[in-house]
């Protein structure tokens, strides 16, 4: 609208707090390089990044409108929905999943089939739980052969300290990258090999209202995200350097690892541009949600929108 | 001895016979013990009246009776402003003996530096100048016990309870706070409730002694002292009041402080 | 009585508050939604008030007997008293987090990590009033003691040990108090059931009210022991219960 | 001296148990490891520290002010104490997850929800503690100041206060050595430094022997606040610290 | 009035000449205040003897040093196991009555049973029949000093050291437990070392009456008592030792416990 801008035509600067999904990392970088580039100013927005207390705040934060936009998970989105909040996935950061069924030698543990007679640690997260039922029928094991512990967030020292053969809900490009940095040779496998229905790992969510009030804010927003993560693609190890400048306790090997690792799943494919949803996958998620028992209802498609993703919308 | 109390003494002056201190029939008992049967027992505006009786009688009972501390079981009351001093000093151990003895002095709102000054004077009087500054465990018992005497005349009571005040004093001390307590009472008369074990010092401070049966405590004599203060323990009528006075206790049933007497005891 | 309308009071204060539209649901839930999910999801909580308990019982039993064990060593030993304390004191600055791997490598999955967490959190307030309590006796007391003929050992015993028990009591209060979050913390770690695996599983899927159901019966827990505390404090230092008449 | 002995012959235990290879490097590192990654990442620890040291400081004294002021008001309202004691009790049974958002909602992001978070978990020590001693005032004392014609708050200032401040400084004791921990919980749930944050950062990076730095840092915090309140203790209630000659 | 002491007395019997308790040139300071200077004493197996003294003179501190609860300054201390009853009963609050009065049994190794019985006993002695199971802040004054007492005879020491142990009696009273412990003394000799304010109770116990300055706590007269015991107190000798007792007393410089004597005081 007209009163957004200055006289002279550039629009106002408008602040917009981002509540990221987790403490920053590698995941991030493409935003603090949007930052640190100046793209965020350039679209005129003022980009005020907070870190959330457990996983599940950005989605309370963003419905309660405390926060204008949070990075969230496809999966939390569809159960807020469930639970009857207006939240919406404006676009997508992490295409793919990152969860993964993760091992290290010493657990002897190839692939799923393997994993009969074993014991298996979880984050006691109710659809990663789900995720190993469904890996374990689609490997042909039996259920009730492997033993599911929930090994709350220790899932590296799980494996570390031998008292669980493998893990399921490690991010295999953040974990995985540095167990392998380290020479521990994890063996990955990754949901959407296992028979898991792909998903969108991480998503920028708004609350509705915010949608239909500051629609054009969220465009700019990920046009600008969109350019930082190109910017990341073009020169991963200086796309890095404003993550680690604005966390200091980041280790940068690790960090450029796990930029390189993620780079592949930051774009859509087939050429869409970035932050776009892929309806036919969320449907599938969705539905297979829903015969686990994680949803009570179908999810509608207006969980998701891709109005605001660079290029499409009016 | 000069003094320099001034503590301000308060409560209506009325006519010197009207009763300062009143119990009528006051029984008072614990669980299975009976402490005080039936007391009656006054005291006139300004009369120092002396408590003997066996350990256990009942007299700390009674004096906490009257300062309101305890409610008796029966009968009735009835006192003015009564400040008592306790058979075990209770000293504060967070205060040094000057803060202790001006302790009264800070409850009624007068300021630090005068409250110190005022029982420092005092102190100085009770033979324990040097001291102030003391600790409470550094205090020998006498010396803890003068504080307490500090700190009870302090607060400015018109009627003053004190519990053996002198208990823990040698014969030479005690002889020269009688003395000074004597001139402080000529000049500032007060109701004094005294109970003492030292019949003698109760025939030289009182204006009559009172008796007390072992538990349970029931008055069994009155004895008057007329012989007007300062009497030394010599005078006759000091002598004779000792003498009549250990006779009564003696008569009660001085059975070992009369403790097995039947019933009446815990179980 | 008046004690009770004060808290339908405040229980009614937070219901307008949480109706009032100040919070959302999913941040702060109404106490009747809450009353709701307590009495919906009531098999649930109790199947898993029934683990958690167990840890917290167990774990403060445990760090009732170590937190006194070392108090009364740390007392006798003023060596020990400067070389441990310190190390007690930090170690109460160690996050669960980076304790709770090795945790698992020496003692596994089962409930002894549970009872170890519970433990080291709840030994040290047990430890630092006890400690304390024991050197509070009166000078005096032990010079009574050393003319009687006492032993060390007996000194303990007969003054330090009762005259200690009134303070090493508030400790176990607050101990009790702290128990069950201490539970919670370890089931975080890694569990397969009690209310703070719940409480894991229902934060993540927005089941708001049953967080708060959780933390209602973790609370009506913890206020339990505390008062079950309360009253073994009566029995066992009845000398440091006396009635007070204050000033009115 | 000894006890200096005695630390270092704690620490190469713990370096001959890690060396030992025992348990992985990633779980458990040697001593002299989290030695280099103390001198490595000083510049880290040291700002890091500032932040969290500055929460912990703050929210510290936040915690003494309320928990003092708490435990005089229960002390003083019997009806109080029937109301509210119990939910101070459930209060310490909230995991702080389950708050985590509304104190963002309450209080935003800068270092107040910190504080907060450190007060909660601070101050109920210091109510304890501050209570169980504001009530072992001995019935003569209160008869003493009766007499003496007390107000019901002279009272509380001759003798409940003074009485009260040995056990209120062991709670304040208690308090101070889980300030650091308290202040890391409120950095978990949301925070930009500070080492809760750098250890949050740590773990997942497998730079263990940086984690265990910070934890040494926060313990030593740890031991610093609780030396100077231990000493601020001897000077503030001397006379409850006569020297002792216990039996040899 | 029989007594079932049964404390089995310890220590070699030597000739009743030798000295069981001696102080030589003993001098205690604590600060600026010096408590005793140069006190020199001697207690032979099985004498009784008094110590008077004004209020801070150093009494307690004196039987402290006895029984090795202190240490001098300079001169030395020799004792026998002695036993301390000191000026405050100190009795434990979370003991009752017997309790505590049998608390130096069961410190023996006497089991909790035998250890009552033999308390029970005793404290009937006193006159506390049927306050056994009183907790301490039931007892009145005299009646918490009575269980303090039969707890020290109960600790079966050579060497007793009462610190004031009838102050708080009245006259009856403490008249009987003097006769009482007489006849204990007799029946079972121990070594008495007697603080006393009340010079006639000095007099009526002791073999020997030592006389203390003020602070600094010197000895300035010994008197010896030859009556045997029980000597009434209205014996001949009896009157002539409190007479110079009292004299010692009033020469040694009595101003209200001498405490303003220049030098020796706290800053
Ligand atoms: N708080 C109490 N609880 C139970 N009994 C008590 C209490 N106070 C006093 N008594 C009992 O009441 C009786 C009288 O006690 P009190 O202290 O008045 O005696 P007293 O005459 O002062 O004795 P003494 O000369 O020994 O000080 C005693 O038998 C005592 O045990
Ligand atoms: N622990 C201590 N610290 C400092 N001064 C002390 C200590 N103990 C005793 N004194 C001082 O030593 C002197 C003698 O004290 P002590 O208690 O021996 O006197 P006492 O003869 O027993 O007096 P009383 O008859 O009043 O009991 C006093 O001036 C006292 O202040
Ligand atoms: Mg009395
Ligand atoms: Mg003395």
């Amino acid at each position: 609208g007209a009163k957004d801008e200055t006289p002279d035509g550039t629009p106002k600067t408008e602040r917009l707090t981002l509540v990221l999904d987790y403490f920053p990392n590698a995941d991030h970088a493409g935003i603090y390089a949007a930052q640190a580039a100046g793209f965020f100013r350039q679209a005129g927005l003022d980009v005020d990044i907070q870190v959330p207390g457990d996983p599940a705040a950005p989605t309370k934060l963003v419905q309660a409108r405390k926060a204008d936009i949070a990075i969230s998970y496809e999966p939390e989105v569809l159960l807020a929905r469930d639970k009857g909040a207006a939240v919406v996935s404006f676009g997508a950061l992490v295409q793919k999943p990152l969860t993964s069924l993760m091992s290290l030698p010493s657990g002897r543990v190839r692939g799923p089939e393997d994993l009969k007679g074993r014991t298996v640690g979880t984050a006691g997260i109710p659809y990663q739980s789900a995720y190993l039922k469904t890996i374990l029928k689609q490997a042909g094991v039996g259920e009730g052969s492997v033993k599911e512990v929930n090994v709350g967030f220790n899932l590296v020292p799980a494996m570390l300290s031998k008292r669980v053969d493998a893990t399921l809900g490690a991010f295999w490009n953040y974990e995985g990258v540095q167990l392998r940095r380290e020479g521990k040779h994890p063996r990955i496998v990754r949901m959407e090999d296992a028979g898991v229905p792909a998903y969108n790992e991480l998503v920028f969510i708004a609350e509705r209202d915010t949608l239909r009030e500051r629609g054009d804010v969220l465009r700019r927003f990920l046009q600008a995200v969109g350019r930082g993560h190109k910017l990341l693609r073009e020169d991963p190890a200086k796309g890095v350097e404003p993550l680690l400048k604005a966390n200091k306790d980041l280790d940068r090997g690790l960090q450029l690892a796990a930029v390189k690792a993620t780079l592949p799943v930051f774009f859509p494919e087939n050429g869409k541009p970035f932050g776009w949803q892929d309806l036919d996958a969320w449907k599938a998620y969705g539905d297979w949600m829903v015969e686990n028992d994680l949803l009570k209802r179908a999810p509608t498609p207006t969980a998701l929108t891709n109005e605001f993703v660079p290029g499409q919308g009016i | 001895m000069a003094t320099d109390l001034e503590a301000p003494v308060e409560g209506p002056r009325p006519g010197a016979d009207e009763a300062e201190v009143e119990l009528l029939g006051v029984t008072r008992t614990f669980g299975p013990v009976t402490a005080l049967d039936g007391v009656t027992l006054r005291a006139a505006r300004h009369e120092v009246v002396a408590v003997v009786g066996a350990s256990g009688s009942g007299k700390s009972t009674l004096l906490e009776l009257v300062c309101g501390l305890q409610a008796p079981d029966a009968g009735s009351v009835r006192a003015a402003r009564a400040v008592l001093m306790p058979q075990r000093d209770q000293l504060l151990p967070w205060l040094d003996a000057l803060g202790n003895a001006a302790l009264p002095l800070r409850l009624q709102g007068v300021g630090k530096a005068q409250a110190r000054e005022r029982a420092h004077a005092l102190l100085r009087e009770v033979g324990l100048a040097g001291f102030e500054r003391a600790k409470v465990y550094e205090l020998s018992g006498g010396m803890r016990q003068r504080v307490a005497f500090a700190r009870t005349l302090l607060a400015g009571a018109p009627v003053l309870c004190l519990d053996e005040p002198f208990g823990a004093l040698d014969a030479i001390t005690r002889a020269e706070l009688h003395g000074w307590l004597t001139e402080v009472l000529a000049r500032e008369p007060r109701t004094v409730l005294l109970v003492t074990h030292d019949v003698e010092e109760a025939a030289v401070l009182a204006d009559r002694v009172v008796v007390l049966s072992p538990r349970p405590g029931r008055v069994v004599a009155e004895i008057a002292v007329e012989t007007p203060r300062p009497r030394p323990a010599t005078a006759d009528e000091v002598v004779a009041v000792r003498a009549r006075a250990l006779e009564a206790l003696a008569a009660a049933g001085g059975e070992a402080g009369g403790a097995r007497e039947a019933g009446g005891e815990p179980g | 009585m008046l004690a009770a309308l004060l808290f339908l009071l405040l229980l009614g204060a937070w219901e307008l508050y949480a109706r009032a539209g100040n919070v959302d649901d999913f941040i702060l839930p109404a106490p009747t939604e809450v009353g709701r999910a307590l009495y919906d999801d009531r098999g649930l909580l109790w199947d898993n008030l029934l683990v958690t308990a167990q840890e917290v019982v167990l774990g403060l039993a445990l760090a009732l007997v170590v937190g006194a064990a070392l108090a009364i060593a740390l007392h006798f030993s003023p060596l020990l008293r400067r070389a441990v304390y310190p190390l007690l004191v930090g170690s109460q600055a160690i996050p669960i987090v980076t304790v709770a791997p090795l945790l698992v490598v020496w003692f596994g999955y089962g409930i002894l990590p549970k009872l170890v967490i519970v433990a080291l959190v709840c030994f040290f307030p047990i430890v630092v009033t006890t400690l304390d309590g024991l050197r509070s006796v009166e000078p005096e007391q032990h010079k009574l003691l050393r003319t009687l003929g006492a032993s060390r050992w007996q000194a303990f015993r007969w003054a330090e040990a009762p005259a200690a028990l009134p303070a090493a009591l508030s400790g176990a209060k607050i101990a009790v108090a702290v128990g069950g979050i201490a539970a919670v913390f370890a089931e975080y770690a890694g569990s397969e059931d009690g209310l703070g695996h719940l409480l894991l599983q229902a934060i993540p899927q927005l089941e708001t009210p049953r967080a708060w159901a959780a933390v209602v019966v973790l609370a009506a827990l913890a206020v339990c022991c505390f008062a079950l505390l309360a009253l073994a404090e009566r029995r066992l230092a009845p000398w440091a219960h006396r009635r007070k008449d204050p000033i009115p």
